[in-house]
Protein backbone atom coordinates (compact mmCIF):
# COMPACT_ATOMS: atom_id res chain seq x y z
CA UNK A 1 0.00 0.00 0.00
CA UNK A 2 1.32 3.16 -1.15
CA UNK A 3 1.01 6.44 1.86
CA UNK A 4 1.01 10.10 0.78
CA UNK A 5 1.52 12.92 3.25
CA UNK A 6 0.51 16.21 2.59
CA UNK A 7 1.65 19.44 4.06
CA UNK A 8 2.77 19.35 7.68
CA UNK A 9 2.02 15.81 7.79
CA UNK A 10 4.87 15.29 5.12
CA UNK A 11 6.65 17.56 6.85
CA UNK A 12 6.79 15.89 10.44
CA UNK A 13 6.85 12.62 8.37
CA UNK A 14 10.08 13.67 6.85
CA UNK A 15 8.94 12.22 3.58
CA UNK A 16 6.34 12.66 0.39
CA UNK A 17 5.38 8.87 0.24
CA UNK A 18 6.04 5.18 1.85
CA UNK A 19 5.65 1.49 1.20
CA UNK A 20 3.65 0.07 3.78
CA UNK A 21 1.93 -3.09 4.79
CA UNK A 22 -0.10 -2.76 7.58
CA UNK A 23 -1.19 -6.03 9.35
CA UNK A 24 -4.13 -7.86 8.79
CA UNK A 25 -5.75 -6.37 11.98
CA UNK A 26 -5.57 -2.76 10.60
CA UNK A 27 -8.82 -2.58 8.22
CA UNK A 28 -9.53 1.52 8.44
CA UNK A 29 -7.98 5.04 8.09
CA UNK A 30 -8.01 5.21 11.97
CA UNK A 31 -6.50 2.26 12.56
CA UNK A 32 -3.69 2.67 10.08
CA UNK A 33 -2.98 6.48 11.47
CA UNK A 34 -2.89 4.82 14.82
CA UNK A 35 -0.42 1.82 13.47
CA UNK A 36 1.59 4.77 11.88
CA UNK A 37 1.76 6.85 15.10
CA UNK A 38 4.16 4.01 16.66
CA UNK A 39 5.86 3.33 13.75
CA UNK A 40 8.45 6.00 14.85
CA UNK A 41 9.13 9.08 16.88
CA UNK A 42 8.37 11.21 13.94
CA UNK A 43 5.59 9.64 12.91
CA UNK A 44 4.05 9.89 16.22
CA UNK A 45 4.85 13.56 15.81
CA UNK A 46 2.74 13.88 12.23
CA UNK A 47 -0.30 11.23 13.59
CA UNK A 48 -0.26 11.47 17.66
CA UNK A 49 -3.55 13.55 16.92
CA UNK A 50 -5.94 11.85 14.67
CA UNK A 51 -8.68 14.64 15.17
CA UNK A 52 -6.37 16.95 13.32
CA UNK A 53 -5.82 14.55 10.15
CA UNK A 54 -8.15 14.04 6.96
CA UNK A 55 -7.93 11.43 4.53
CA UNK A 56 -8.45 9.90 1.00
CA UNK A 57 -8.39 6.19 -0.46
CA UNK A 58 -7.47 5.41 -3.99
CA UNK A 59 -7.88 9.57 -4.27
CA UNK A 60 -11.40 9.96 -2.92
CA UNK A 61 -11.79 12.10 0.15
CA UNK A 62 -13.14 9.97 2.76
CA UNK A 63 -13.92 9.49 6.68
CA UNK A 64 -11.60 8.01 8.75
CA UNK A 65 -13.85 5.22 9.93
CA UNK A 66 -13.16 3.90 5.95
CA UNK A 67 -12.29 0.59 5.10
CA UNK A 68 -8.40 0.65 3.26
CA UNK A 69 -9.43 -3.24 2.22
CA UNK A 70 -8.02 -3.21 -1.45
CA UNK A 71 -7.03 0.27 -1.25
CA UNK A 72 -3.34 0.98 -3.48
CA UNK A 73 -2.86 4.35 -2.50
CA UNK A 74 -4.09 6.30 0.99
CA UNK A 75 -3.32 9.70 1.34
CA UNK A 76 -3.09 11.69 4.91
CA UNK A 77 -3.28 15.37 5.26
CA UNK A 78 -4.48 18.25 7.31
CA UNK A 79 -7.58 19.88 6.43
CA UNK A 80 -7.90 21.62 2.87
CA UNK A 81 -7.03 25.35 3.05
CA UNK A 82 -6.98 26.30 -0.60
CA UNK A 83 -8.90 28.87 -2.54
CA UNK B 1 -17.24 23.17 -21.58
CA UNK B 2 -15.04 22.30 -18.66
CA UNK B 3 -11.57 23.53 -18.39
CA UNK B 4 -9.38 23.13 -15.17
CA UNK B 5 -5.90 23.95 -15.02
CA UNK B 6 -3.36 23.78 -11.69
CA UNK B 7 -0.31 25.06 -12.46
CA UNK B 8 2.98 26.84 -11.47
CA UNK B 9 2.15 29.35 -14.51
CA UNK B 10 0.49 33.22 -13.13
CA UNK B 11 -3.36 33.18 -14.09
CA UNK B 12 -4.23 34.81 -16.78
CA UNK B 13 -7.75 36.37 -16.58
CA UNK B 14 -8.02 37.63 -19.49
CA UNK B 15 -7.76 34.94 -21.72
CA UNK B 16 -10.11 32.80 -19.10
CA UNK B 17 -12.51 34.96 -19.29
CA UNK B 18 -12.30 35.21 -23.31
CA UNK B 19 -12.87 31.86 -23.43
CA UNK B 20 -15.79 31.40 -20.90
CA UNK B 21 -17.77 33.88 -23.33
CA UNK B 22 -20.31 31.38 -24.84
CA UNK B 23 -23.88 33.35 -23.66
CA UNK B 24 -25.13 35.87 -22.72
CA UNK B 25 -24.01 36.06 -18.78
CA UNK B 26 -20.48 35.41 -17.35
CA UNK B 27 -19.35 35.63 -13.75
CA UNK B 28 -16.11 35.10 -12.37
CA UNK B 29 -14.12 35.21 -9.09
CA UNK B 30 -10.60 35.76 -8.73
CA UNK B 31 -8.54 35.44 -5.22
CA UNK B 32 -5.79 37.51 -4.68
CA UNK B 33 -3.14 36.59 -2.02
CA UNK B 34 -3.47 39.19 0.67
CA UNK B 35 -0.86 41.10 2.16
CA UNK B 36 -2.53 42.00 5.85
CA UNK B 37 -0.93 40.18 8.86
CA UNK B 38 2.69 40.88 6.96
CA UNK B 39 2.58 37.99 4.86
CA UNK B 40 5.55 38.09 2.65
CA UNK B 41 4.78 34.83 0.92
CA UNK B 42 2.68 31.77 0.41
CA UNK B 43 3.22 28.33 -1.00
CA UNK B 44 0.43 26.29 -2.21
CA UNK B 45 0.57 22.29 -2.38
CA UNK B 46 -1.79 19.86 -3.54
CA UNK B 47 -1.85 16.52 -4.39
CA UNK B 48 -1.41 15.54 -8.29
CA UNK B 49 -4.07 13.74 -10.08
CA UNK B 50 -6.73 14.06 -7.34
CA UNK B 51 -6.60 17.81 -6.73
CA UNK B 52 -7.17 18.20 -10.42
CA UNK B 53 -9.91 14.78 -10.44
CA UNK B 54 -11.73 17.01 -7.79
CA UNK B 55 -11.66 20.45 -9.49
CA UNK B 56 -13.04 18.42 -12.50
CA UNK B 57 -16.26 16.65 -10.45
CA UNK B 58 -17.11 20.33 -8.74
CA UNK B 59 -17.28 21.77 -12.39
CA UNK B 60 -19.21 18.80 -13.71
CA UNK B 61 -21.65 19.49 -11.04
CA UNK B 62 -21.88 22.67 -11.29
CA UNK B 63 -22.51 22.80 -14.72
CA UNK B 64 -25.51 20.35 -14.53
CA UNK B 65 -26.90 22.28 -11.48
CA UNK B 66 -27.45 25.42 -13.16
CA UNK B 67 -26.91 24.22 -17.02
CA UNK B 68 -23.60 26.04 -17.50
CA UNK B 69 -22.52 26.68 -21.26
CA UNK B 70 -19.18 27.08 -19.62
CA UNK B 71 -17.15 26.48 -16.00
CA UNK B 72 -13.55 27.16 -15.97
CA UNK B 73 -11.30 26.54 -12.40
CA UNK B 74 -7.77 27.93 -12.24
CA UNK B 75 -5.94 27.54 -9.31
CA UNK B 76 -2.24 28.32 -9.06
CA UNK B 77 0.51 26.09 -7.12
CA UNK B 78 3.43 26.75 -5.34
CA UNK B 79 5.16 30.43 -4.09
CA UNK B 80 4.25 33.19 -4.97
CA UNK B 81 3.36 36.92 -3.59
CA UNK B 82 1.23 38.56 -2.25
CA UNK B 83 -1.45 40.35 -4.89
CA UNK B 84 -0.77 37.70 -7.20
CA UNK B 85 -3.83 35.83 -7.91
CA UNK B 86 -3.85 32.08 -7.17
CA UNK B 87 -7.61 31.08 -7.80
CA UNK B 88 -9.78 31.74 -10.79
CA UNK B 89 -13.21 30.44 -11.56
CA UNK B 90 -16.01 31.53 -14.36
CA UNK B 91 -18.98 30.69 -15.47
CA UNK B 92 -21.29 30.77 -18.54
CA UNK B 93 -24.67 30.52 -18.72
CA UNK B 94 -28.14 32.09 -20.45
CA UNK B 95 -28.88 34.11 -17.51
CA UNK B 96 -27.12 35.78 -15.07
CA UNK B 97 -28.65 33.85 -12.34
CA UNK B 98 -26.97 30.77 -12.98
CA UNK B 99 -23.69 32.34 -13.58
CA UNK B 100 -23.19 34.23 -10.48
CA UNK B 101 -24.71 31.38 -7.89
CA UNK B 102 -22.40 28.85 -10.47
CA UNK B 103 -19.45 31.15 -9.36
CA UNK B 104 -20.38 31.63 -5.72
CA UNK B 105 -20.95 28.09 -5.76
CA UNK B 106 -18.17 26.80 -7.05
CA UNK B 107 -15.35 28.93 -5.25
CA UNK B 108 -17.08 27.75 -1.92
CA UNK B 109 -16.91 24.36 -2.35
CA UNK B 110 -13.47 24.41 -3.90
CA UNK B 111 -12.01 25.73 -0.29
CA UNK B 112 -13.74 22.45 1.31
CA UNK B 113 -13.58 20.04 -1.68
CA UNK B 114 -10.53 19.97 -3.09
CA UNK B 115 -6.81 19.29 -1.65
CA UNK B 116 -4.88 22.49 -1.30
CA UNK B 117 -2.61 23.69 1.60
CA UNK B 118 -1.18 27.00 1.83
CA UNK B 119 1.87 28.05 3.77
CA UNK B 120 2.94 31.37 4.71
CA UNK B 121 6.06 32.99 5.24
CA UNK B 122 5.05 35.75 8.43
CA UNK B 123 8.27 37.59 9.42
CA UNK B 124 10.51 35.31 8.33
CA UNK B 125 8.33 32.31 9.91
CA UNK B 126 6.54 29.35 7.64
CA UNK B 127 3.34 28.11 9.10
CA UNK B 128 0.64 26.33 7.87
CA UNK B 129 -2.62 27.86 7.34
CA UNK B 130 -5.68 26.74 9.29
CA UNK B 131 -8.68 25.74 7.65
CA UNK B 132 -11.52 28.46 8.47
CA UNK B 133 -14.67 27.50 10.18
CA UNK B 134 -17.04 29.83 8.09
CA UNK B 135 -15.84 27.99 4.62
CA UNK B 136 -17.40 24.93 6.07
CA UNK B 137 -20.54 27.08 5.92
CA UNK B 138 -20.55 28.67 3.31
CA UNK B 139 -20.14 25.10 1.38
CA UNK B 140 -22.92 23.72 3.40
CA UNK B 141 -25.30 25.99 2.47
CA UNK B 142 -25.51 24.55 -1.08
CA UNK B 143 -26.59 21.22 -0.35
CA UNK C 1 -12.22 53.05 -5.33
CA UNK C 2 -15.08 54.10 -7.92
CA UNK C 3 -15.07 53.84 -11.61
CA UNK C 4 -18.41 54.40 -13.94
CA UNK C 5 -18.18 54.68 -17.45
CA UNK C 6 -21.06 54.43 -20.24
CA UNK C 7 -19.56 54.84 -24.05
CA UNK C 8 -19.82 53.35 -27.49
CA UNK C 9 -16.36 51.66 -27.44
CA UNK C 10 -15.76 48.02 -26.58
CA UNK C 11 -15.85 47.06 -23.24
CA UNK C 12 -11.77 45.78 -21.92
CA UNK C 13 -12.76 43.38 -19.38
CA UNK C 14 -8.89 42.81 -18.95
CA UNK C 15 -7.97 45.92 -18.11
CA UNK C 16 -11.06 46.57 -16.01
CA UNK C 17 -10.56 43.53 -13.92
CA UNK C 18 -6.51 44.61 -13.70
CA UNK C 19 -7.94 48.00 -12.44
CA UNK C 20 -9.73 46.12 -9.61
CA UNK C 21 -7.14 43.91 -8.07
CA UNK C 22 -7.02 46.12 -5.22
CA UNK C 23 -7.49 43.62 -2.62
CA UNK C 24 -8.00 39.49 -1.64
CA UNK C 25 -11.47 39.43 -3.42
CA UNK C 26 -12.57 40.72 -7.00
CA UNK C 27 -16.23 39.54 -8.71
CA UNK C 28 -16.97 40.27 -12.08
CA UNK C 29 -19.83 40.15 -14.35
CA UNK C 30 -20.25 40.39 -18.04
CA UNK C 31 -23.75 40.35 -19.94
CA UNK C 32 -23.38 39.85 -23.79
CA UNK C 33 -25.34 40.65 -26.53
CA UNK C 34 -27.69 37.20 -26.85
CA UNK C 35 -28.10 35.92 -30.52
CA UNK C 36 -31.22 33.91 -29.76
CA UNK C 37 -34.63 34.74 -31.07
CA UNK C 38 -32.98 35.85 -34.25
CA UNK C 39 -31.51 39.07 -32.92
CA UNK C 40 -29.23 41.10 -35.77
CA UNK C 41 -28.33 44.00 -33.68
CA UNK C 42 -28.79 45.51 -30.64
CA UNK C 43 -28.99 49.19 -30.12
CA UNK C 44 -28.53 51.03 -26.44
CA UNK C 45 -30.31 54.33 -25.74
CA UNK C 46 -29.66 56.13 -22.32
CA UNK C 47 -30.29 59.42 -20.90
CA UNK C 48 -26.67 61.32 -20.86
CA UNK C 49 -25.96 62.61 -17.26
CA UNK C 50 -28.35 61.09 -15.79
CA UNK C 51 -27.60 57.34 -16.69
CA UNK C 52 -23.91 57.99 -15.14
CA UNK C 53 -25.04 59.87 -11.98
CA UNK C 54 -27.17 56.82 -11.69
CA UNK C 55 -24.61 54.14 -11.52
CA UNK C 56 -22.60 56.38 -9.68
CA UNK C 57 -25.32 56.06 -6.90
CA UNK C 58 -25.88 52.10 -7.28
CA UNK C 59 -21.83 51.60 -6.98
CA UNK C 60 -21.30 54.34 -4.45
CA UNK C 61 -24.57 52.26 -2.38
CA UNK C 62 -22.85 48.75 -2.81
CA UNK C 63 -19.44 50.34 -1.53
CA UNK C 64 -20.93 51.43 1.53
CA UNK C 65 -23.04 48.72 2.36
CA UNK C 66 -20.31 45.51 1.92
CA UNK C 67 -17.24 47.83 2.32
CA UNK C 68 -15.82 47.51 -1.07
CA UNK C 69 -12.32 48.62 -1.64
CA UNK C 70 -13.39 48.88 -5.50
CA UNK C 71 -16.49 49.11 -7.64
CA UNK C 72 -16.86 49.39 -11.34
CA UNK C 73 -19.90 49.81 -13.61
CA UNK C 74 -19.21 49.87 -17.59
CA UNK C 75 -22.13 49.98 -19.61
CA UNK C 76 -21.79 50.47 -23.40
CA UNK C 77 -24.50 52.28 -25.46
CA UNK C 78 -25.05 52.75 -29.21
CA UNK C 79 -24.98 49.74 -31.62
CA UNK C 80 -23.68 46.52 -30.92
CA UNK C 81 -23.77 42.91 -32.52
CA UNK C 82 -24.76 39.45 -30.87
CA UNK C 83 -21.94 38.12 -28.40
CA UNK C 84 -20.44 41.39 -28.14
CA UNK C 85 -19.79 42.78 -24.49
CA UNK C 86 -23.09 45.33 -23.65
CA UNK C 87 -22.13 45.71 -19.42
CA UNK C 88 -19.27 44.54 -16.79
CA UNK C 89 -19.90 45.18 -13.58
CA UNK C 90 -16.79 44.25 -11.57
CA UNK C 91 -16.29 44.28 -7.39
CA UNK C 92 -12.89 44.21 -4.73
CA UNK C 93 -13.21 43.44 -1.23
CA UNK C 94 -10.84 41.69 1.36
CA UNK C 95 -13.36 38.44 1.50
CA UNK C 96 -15.24 36.94 -1.18
CA UNK C 97 -18.87 36.56 0.13
CA UNK C 98 -18.97 40.59 0.33
CA UNK C 99 -17.25 41.06 -3.46
CA UNK C 100 -19.41 37.96 -5.06
CA UNK C 101 -22.60 39.76 -3.63
CA UNK C 102 -22.08 43.56 -4.13
CA UNK C 103 -21.65 42.62 -7.90
CA UNK C 104 -24.95 40.36 -7.75
CA UNK C 105 -26.24 43.57 -6.22
CA UNK C 106 -24.73 45.88 -8.77
CA UNK C 107 -26.44 43.67 -11.52
CA UNK C 108 -29.72 43.25 -10.13
CA UNK C 109 -30.41 47.31 -9.75
CA UNK C 110 -28.64 47.88 -12.62
CA UNK C 111 -31.07 46.39 -14.51
CA UNK C 112 -34.30 48.33 -12.77
CA UNK C 113 -32.56 51.68 -11.51
CA UNK C 114 -30.22 53.07 -14.47
CA UNK C 115 -32.18 54.63 -17.54
CA UNK C 116 -31.19 52.61 -20.38
CA UNK C 117 -33.37 51.27 -23.07
CA UNK C 118 -32.73 48.28 -25.91
CA UNK C 119 -33.77 48.44 -28.99
CA UNK C 120 -33.87 44.54 -31.04
CA UNK C 121 -33.40 44.49 -34.38
CA UNK C 122 -35.15 41.05 -35.27
CA UNK C 123 -35.50 39.63 -39.17
CA UNK C 124 -35.30 43.24 -40.27
CA UNK C 125 -37.83 44.85 -37.78
CA UNK C 126 -36.81 47.07 -34.88
CA UNK C 127 -38.42 46.65 -31.64
CA UNK C 128 -37.90 48.00 -28.05
CA UNK C 129 -37.69 45.65 -25.59
CA UNK C 130 -40.22 45.36 -22.72
CA UNK C 131 -39.23 45.25 -19.17
CA UNK C 132 -38.96 41.96 -17.96
CA UNK C 133 -41.07 41.30 -14.89
CA UNK C 134 -38.31 39.64 -13.23
CA UNK C 135 -35.74 42.02 -13.18
CA UNK C 136 -37.54 43.98 -10.94
CA UNK C 137 -37.96 40.87 -8.26
CA UNK C 138 -34.48 40.41 -8.70
CA UNK C 139 -33.95 43.88 -7.97
CA UNK C 140 -36.38 44.17 -4.80
CA UNK C 141 -34.63 41.01 -2.84
CA UNK C 142 -31.99 43.67 -1.84
CA UNK C 143 -34.33 45.69 0.15
CA UNK D 1 -39.53 73.21 -18.72
CA UNK D 2 -37.34 71.27 -20.68
CA UNK D 3 -39.01 68.14 -21.63
CA UNK D 4 -36.92 64.83 -22.58
CA UNK D 5 -38.25 61.74 -24.36
CA UNK D 6 -36.40 58.19 -24.92
CA UNK D 7 -37.17 55.16 -26.73
CA UNK D 8 -40.23 54.25 -28.51
CA UNK D 9 -41.47 57.92 -26.46
CA UNK D 10 -39.46 59.67 -28.37
CA UNK D 11 -39.93 57.61 -31.58
CA UNK D 12 -43.75 58.47 -31.46
CA UNK D 13 -43.35 62.23 -30.63
CA UNK D 14 -40.78 62.74 -33.59
CA UNK D 15 -38.15 64.77 -31.13
CA UNK D 16 -35.87 63.78 -28.16
CA UNK D 17 -36.94 67.57 -26.50
CA UNK D 18 -38.77 70.47 -26.09
CA UNK D 19 -39.76 72.64 -24.30
CA UNK D 20 -43.07 73.98 -22.74
CA UNK D 21 -44.86 76.06 -20.47
CA UNK D 22 -47.83 74.18 -18.95
CA UNK D 23 -50.78 76.07 -17.61
CA UNK D 24 -50.66 76.44 -13.30
CA UNK D 25 -53.65 73.49 -13.13
CA UNK D 26 -50.79 71.36 -14.35
CA UNK D 27 -48.86 70.40 -11.16
CA UNK D 28 -48.18 66.53 -11.21
CA UNK D 29 -46.08 64.61 -13.90
CA UNK D 30 -49.52 62.76 -14.45
CA UNK D 31 -51.59 65.65 -15.49
CA UNK D 32 -48.17 66.97 -17.36
CA UNK D 33 -48.67 63.72 -19.55
CA UNK D 34 -52.26 63.95 -19.88
CA UNK D 35 -51.64 67.83 -20.94
CA UNK D 36 -49.07 66.81 -23.60
CA UNK D 37 -51.26 63.97 -24.78
CA UNK D 38 -54.07 66.45 -25.67
CA UNK D 39 -50.66 68.58 -27.62
CA UNK D 40 -50.60 67.07 -30.94
CA UNK D 41 -51.19 63.72 -32.78
CA UNK D 42 -48.11 62.75 -32.35
CA UNK D 43 -48.02 63.32 -28.83
CA UNK D 44 -51.74 61.61 -28.45
CA UNK D 45 -49.50 58.55 -29.08
CA UNK D 46 -46.49 58.65 -27.26
CA UNK D 47 -48.98 59.82 -23.72
CA UNK D 48 -51.88 58.10 -24.41
CA UNK D 49 -50.48 54.96 -22.29
CA UNK D 50 -49.97 56.87 -18.67
CA UNK D 51 -49.22 53.13 -17.53
CA UNK D 52 -46.70 52.41 -19.99
CA UNK D 53 -44.57 55.47 -18.94
CA UNK D 54 -42.24 56.73 -16.11
CA UNK D 55 -40.33 59.75 -15.45
CA UNK D 56 -37.20 61.49 -13.74
CA UNK D 57 -37.81 64.90 -12.73
CA UNK D 58 -34.40 67.12 -12.70
CA UNK D 59 -32.65 63.40 -13.13
CA UNK D 60 -34.00 61.68 -10.35
CA UNK D 61 -36.70 58.70 -11.41
CA UNK D 62 -40.05 59.94 -9.35
CA UNK D 63 -43.66 58.27 -9.55
CA UNK D 64 -46.18 59.38 -11.75
CA UNK D 65 -47.88 61.42 -8.84
CA UNK D 66 -44.76 63.45 -7.79
CA UNK D 67 -44.61 67.57 -8.14
CA UNK D 68 -43.29 69.34 -11.14
CA UNK D 69 -43.19 72.43 -9.31
CA UNK D 70 -40.15 74.48 -9.60
CA UNK D 71 -38.72 71.85 -12.09
CA UNK D 72 -36.11 72.67 -15.11
CA UNK D 73 -35.86 69.24 -16.97
CA UNK D 74 -38.61 66.35 -16.95
CA UNK D 75 -37.84 63.26 -18.95
CA UNK D 76 -40.70 60.98 -19.80
CA UNK D 77 -40.41 57.32 -21.21
CA UNK D 78 -40.57 53.49 -20.83
CA UNK D 79 -39.39 51.54 -18.17
CA UNK D 80 -35.47 50.86 -18.44
CA UNK D 81 -33.93 47.82 -20.02
CA UNK D 82 -30.17 48.07 -19.58
CA UNK D 83 -28.14 45.28 -18.54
Amino acid sequence: MRLLYFAWVRERVGIGEEEVTPPSSVTTVAELVAWLAAASERHATAFGEPARLRAAVDQAFVPMDASIAGAREVAIFPPVTGG
Amino acid sequence: MIRVTVSTAAIEVAAELAALERDGAVASFTGLVRGDDGVATLELEHYPGATEAALERLAAAASARWSLSAATIVHRVGAMAPGERIVFVGTCAPHRGAALEACAYLIDRLKTDAPFWKRETVNGAARWVEARHGDGEAAARWE
